[in-house]
């Protein structure tokens, strides 16, 4: 038996893993021409400066392990790209690729690479990027003033309607502009229709479950309209809290980052539950503007316990299904005798 | 004579060990509380390391006197000698240390005395009583060593990038981490730190199975 | 009745906001290393919870008497200390007197739930924040419990760590100290500042 | 119509050429039309139960399905009182169609050697079950109402279908399914008094010039059949078995085709063996028909941790090779399964013996 010889399905789908990776790039793209749209070259080169960081980090760990480094798997491309969309687009270089290195070798490389990671690599980044230097993270330049594109970039900052949110206020902007993203927010996530697009073509390739999703934003959204933590009717308070905040992009592609989700599907439904509401309890009691990227690397700490306490459960209900099963035929046979 | 200096060699050779092969702190993780959050900076990590000095050689000392008292002494006596000693040698240890730097005992607050309950003595202690006391008082002074070179390096690189100096005077560091002074920092530090030097433990042995192998080798062919 | 909810939030902020192991590192060495079997964890947890709340509650009792002494900054640790040991004498004797076959099983767990940094660090917070008996009792409960949520948080990441391929370096206890500071990372978001030793 | 809920997967079945032709045969001169003698007469209607099963035993029917003797099988049908007998031509694995062409192409034999063996059991009810992928759209052969007067009842949903067939006619009362090709040896047993020496293969895959259905006689080499159907290019390897649960051949000159070896096929090696790491995407747990999950089980036999996998139930897997048919990262789920599956049993033999 060779030791490349195909083995037992000879027929095989067509993805691969590079081609999984490739739709939630394929998916950030979007936002990255929003961002440059919005912020000119700058948001490109800093997508641009993580990316690069990521690999190189990710190809250094590899070889330190003395594994052969792998070309096709991009994995973290996709940590390089979703990092810096959170950040403000006047955050300095040396911050976005610490940030991006932590995440990669700190959080992914040390629980063991591609798979199975404890963490998720760009929220544990974020998260140490916010503890880290949380004014050059939160202040925001204005959508169309078009940042230097290189250098540190330290006038025409203020903060956003998150700030005003996190301070309980109700923010002053229209609300036209908030749709449409034209507000100070982080760089690539303020166009809540750009993201619901990405959501609808991940969904449709596959690349994401559609279980974790579904029940993280059916909670939020209920959350939001029925306890408003602003001085707002429900729905106001929704579009306030959804165009501002980053749970939308972070339940898109953070909360479904493959490594840390729960493998069975009732198991997503929960641990989505569980992200929306450590999300909202953050929300209410946070002492960090954007508190979405330390409720999920909280959840991620479940992920694996939903999984066996699902397996757990599903092994009860299959004894008990299967009895009640051989004694419903013994019944009949008994019935037909 | 010749078998007494060898034991004392091997035991010397043993007790050495603490240091890096079998480092308190790093490598079976007893005193690490205080080593984690308490140590931002290296005066901190200095002050911490000489309250453990302080501390655990004479509990362990005490601990090869008390071994000599009759069985019929519960062991909860004993450990009560053994704390109300290390309470004790907090005053002299506070004293030393507002010797040394006059703020040092404000910026630790309460690990400076947190550490006096350290987890090493409390387990070495039993253990030092079947000893004889210059024993007792090796393990201390190598169990010392030992906590004060990883809380120092702890320390060391924590203040480099949390603060970018070095006991106070600026360094060539331009960019600052200031979370690493966190406690998630602390623990994140030692956990890396732990692995490098296991790290370089096994690089070690490898070397030196290495060397011994070359050596077998020779000696065949001769 | 404010008083009760302040109680509450009190209890909850040690639970979660100073947290015993995330936010201040207390007694991580019983957390990580100490082997104490498959249920011993929440034994330990338990007896410690039991005395970090009856320690502070008598450091609560015993700071107005102490704030009157000359140099109280010196003396107030090793008075601690030495209540300390005289709550565990009393503890020692009333269990040998009555239950001897349970303290001799579960000497060793005493002696270390007794004297470590937790226990210590409930009585010295007491202090620093200033409250009264009552408010350093639930201050202890809290403290005591956040040990508890920390070692259910780590058994989690025990069991998913069991199935990564973690590097040769960081298997066991660098592995958990770096999960340990990641959790803590994610309760930082509560917590926003660094918290006064 | 329930079926078309089911956990597995869409395959695109790749049946057509080989379906369509006719069945032709390749016989061995020297022992191609063997005879057994036997005193009963050569007329079905005459015959009682026990003599079908008589003549069964004599011809050494081997049920294609699953490897069973077809008189121990219509015994032990008859002793349970079984109420419903079903012709198995599910052919759900992509390439292989040798159940379905028999079906179409000798409809007198199947039908009559269905109620041949539905007398011997008792005269339940019978029917024919043929798999009905959703995507039908590539099976050109109109597939006729019923076959010989007897119904024909289509299973739905995705692949595999073969183990939850039992599910579908389970409303009727117990039943038990006969493969098509044993019903036909039956026929030729019964009305002609002949020893079964053939079996009805597949012939199909990348390189093979025109696919066809073969009736072969049992002992026949691969390259005996690929020189019948002719080689269009030389294959990467040869797989003996469906495409989806089947064995490669390492010797396809000296390999003997038995009765249960379904299809041979002679499949291109198209890319080259990319070397991905699993992502834990957790498709395999979404597709994999038992409910398991086997992103844990492939991760704990990497692991070499043998006393998790009872957790996860690795004993019901039933080898259908969706997950590794799925899995992104090409890793061979299945094959790990099953190596570890013999592994635990060699462990439990030789904690028995010792």
């Amino acid at each position: 038996m060779l030791q490349n010889e195909p083995k037992a399905p000879y027929v095989r789908n067509r993805d691969s893993a590079f081609t999984v990776m490739m739709d939630v790039v394929v998916a950030l793209l979007p936002l990255y021409f929003m961002a440059f749209y919005f912020y000119g070259l700058r948001a490109l080169m800093l997508g641009l400066a993580s990316v690069a960081a990521a690999v190189i980090s990710d190809l250094a760990c590899v070889l330190l392990e003395g594994k052969r480094p792998y070309p096709r798997d991009i994995s973290s491309v996709v940590t390089g790209m979703i990092l810096p969309l959170m950040m403000s687009a006047a955050t300095p270089y040396y911050v976005v690729v610490s940030a991006s290195v932590f995440a990669i070798v700190l959080v992914k490389h040390v629980f063991g690479g591609v798979g199975q990671s404890a963490f998720n690599p760009a929220a544990a980044g974020f998260a140490f990027a916010a503890a880290c230097w949380p004014s050059q993270v939160f202040s925001y330049p204005a959508p169309f003033s078009s940042p230097a594109p290189f250098g540190a970039i330290t006038e025409g900052l203020a903060s956003g309607p998150a700030w005003s949110l996190f301070q309980g206020g109700v923010p002053t902007n229209d609300i036209l502009d908030l749709l449409l993203g034209k507000f100070l927010g982080p760089m690539g996530l303020t166009n809540i229709l750009v993201l619901a697009t990405c959501l609808f073509y991940l969904l449709f390739r596959g690349a994401i479950g559609w279980q974790a999703p579904a029940a993280f934003f059916g909670i939020m959204v209920v959350a939001m309209m029925l306890f408003p933590r602003i001085p707002e009717s429900g729905p106001m308070s929704l579009v306030y809290e959804s165009t501002a905040g980053m749970w939308i992009f972070g339940g898109i592609f953070m909360l479904n980052e493959p490594g840390t989700l729960p493998k069975r599907s009732s198991s997503r439904i929960a641990y989505g539950a569980l992200a929306a509401i450590f999300t909202i309890l953050f929300q209410r009691f946070g002492r960090v503007e954007q508190t979405f990227a330390f409720a999920l690397l909280l959840t991620n700490v479940f992920g694996f316990t939903f999984d066996r306490y699902s397996e757990r459960l599903l092994r009860r209900l299959r004894r008990v299904y299967l009895a009640t099963r051989t004694k419903l035929s013994e019944k009949k046979s008994a019935q037909r005798a | 004579m010749q078998p007494e200096q060898n034991s004392v060699k091997k035991n010397l050779r043993k007790e050495l060990d603490l240091i890096f092969v079998k480092n308190p702190v790093l490598v079976t993780g007893l005193a690490l509380a205080p080593a984690v959050v308490g140590g931002f900076t290296v005066k901190n990590g200095l002050g911490l390391s000489l309250v453990f000095g302080m501390v655990t050689i004479p509990v362990l000392v005490l601990a090869s006197f008390l071994g000599m008292l009759s069985p019929k002494v519960p062991q909860y006596v004993r450990t009560i000698a053994y704390v109300v000693l290390a309470a004790l040698m907090l005053i002299p240890a506070r004293m030393l240390a507002s010797g040394i730097a006059p703020n040092l005992f404000d910026s630790l607050g309460m690990y400076f005395s947190a550490m006096a309950l350290n987890t090493v003595w409390l387990i070495r202690a039993p253990l030092c009583q079947e000893k004889k006391p210059q024993w007792a008082l090796w393990e201390g002074v190598c169990q010392t060593l030992g906590v004060s070179v990883c809380i120092l390096a702890v320390s060391a690189v924590r203040e480099l990038l949390s603060y970018g100096t070095f006991w106070g005077n600026p360094t060539f560091l331009s960019v600052k981490f200031p979370a690493m002074a966190y406690a998630f920092g602390g623990f994140i530090v030692v956990g890396v730190t732990a692995a490098v030097l296991r790290w370089g433990i096994d690089r070690v042995h490898d070397i030196a199975r290495l060397a011994q192998r070359q050596q077998q080798k020779w000696r065949v062919e001769r | 009745m404010n008083t009760l909810i302040g109680l509450f939030t009190l209890l909850l902020t040690a639970l979660v906001l100073e947290n015993a192991i995330f936010s201040r590192a207390l007694d991580v060495t019983a957390l990580l290393v100490i082997p104490f079997g498959k249920k011993g964890i929440w034994l330990f947890g338990l007896i410690l919870t039991g005395i970090t709340a009856t320690a502070s509650l008598i450091a609560g009792i015993l700071n107005p008497v102490m704030s009157s002494w000359e140099n109280v900054q010196y003396l107030r640790p090793v008075v601690y200390i030495v209540v300390l040991a005289a709550l565990y004498g009393v503890t020692c004797l009333v269990l040998n007197w009555r239950k001897k076959d349970w303290f001799h099983d579960y000497n060793t767990v005493l002696t270390m739930a007794f004297f470590n940094c937790a226990v210590y660090g409930a009585m010295a917070l007491t202090v620093y924040s200033g409250f009264n008996w009552l408010e350093s009792l639930v201050y202890g409960l809290g403290l005591g419990l956040s040990f508890l949520l920390a070692a259910f948080l780590l058994e989690q990441g025990r069991r998913c760590m069991g199935i990564c391929n973690i590097p040769k370096a960081f298997r066991g206890l660098p592995a958990e100290l770096v999960y340990v500071g990641l959790v803590s990372l994610s309760l930082y978001g509560l917590v926003g500042h660094q918290l006064a030793a | 119509m329930a079926g078309n809920f089911t956990r597995g997967i869409i395959l695109e079945q790749r049946k057509e050429p080989a379906l369509r032709r006719k069945l032709r045969t390749f016989l061995n001169a020297n022992y191609a039309g063997m005879l057994f003698d036997s005193d009963l007469p050569y007329d079905g209607a005459a015959l009682s139960g026990e003599q079908i099963i008589e003549l069964a035993k004599l011809a050494r029917i081997v049920d294609e399905r699953d490897g069973v003797f077809l008189h121990e099988k219509l015994e032990k049908a008859r002793q349970m009182k079984i109420e419903v007998v079903v012709g198995d031509a599910i052919d759900d694995e992509p390439y292989v169609s040798s159940q379905m062409n028999p079906l179409l192409f000798m409809q007198k034999e199947t039908g009559e050697g269905l109620r041949l063996a539905a007398k011997a059991v008792g005269n339940p009810k019978i029917y024919f079950a043929i798999y009905k992928n959703l995507s039908d759209m590539d099976l050109k052969t109109k597939l006729p109402k019923d076959i010989d007067g007897v119904e024909i009842r289509r299973i739905h949903g995705r692949y595999p279908a073969e183990f939850r067939t039992m599910d579908d006619f389970d409303s009727d009362g117990p039943t038990v399914m006969i493969g098509v090709c044993s019903l036909i040896h039956l026929y030729r047993a019964v009305y002609e008094h002949r020893i079964q020496s053939t079996c009805f293969v597949t012939v199909a895959g990348g390189c093979v010039a025109n696919p066809m259905n073969l009736e072969v006689s049992i002992g026949m080499t691969p390259t005996h059949l690929f020189e019948r159907c002719g080689l269009a290019e030389d294959p990467g390897y040869v797989v003996i078995g469906g495409s989806m649960t089947g064995e490669i051949c390492e010797d396809p000159d000296n390999y003997p085709v038995g009765t249960m070896s379904r299809a041979v096929l002679a499949l291109r090696d198209e890319e080259k063996k990319r070397r991905y790491r699993c992502i834990g995407c957790g498709r395999c747990a979404e597709v994999c028909p038992e409910n398991l999950t086997p992103f844990y089980i492939n991760r704990y036999i990497e692991l070499e941790k043998y006393q998790e996998l009872a957790f996860y139930d690795i004993h019901r897997c039933i080898g259908c090779g969706t997950c590794s048919y799925i899995c992104p990262a090409k890793i061979d789920i299945a094959e790990n399964i099953k190596l570890a599956v013999a592994e635990l049993r060699r462990r439990r033999r030789q904690k028995e013996g010792d």
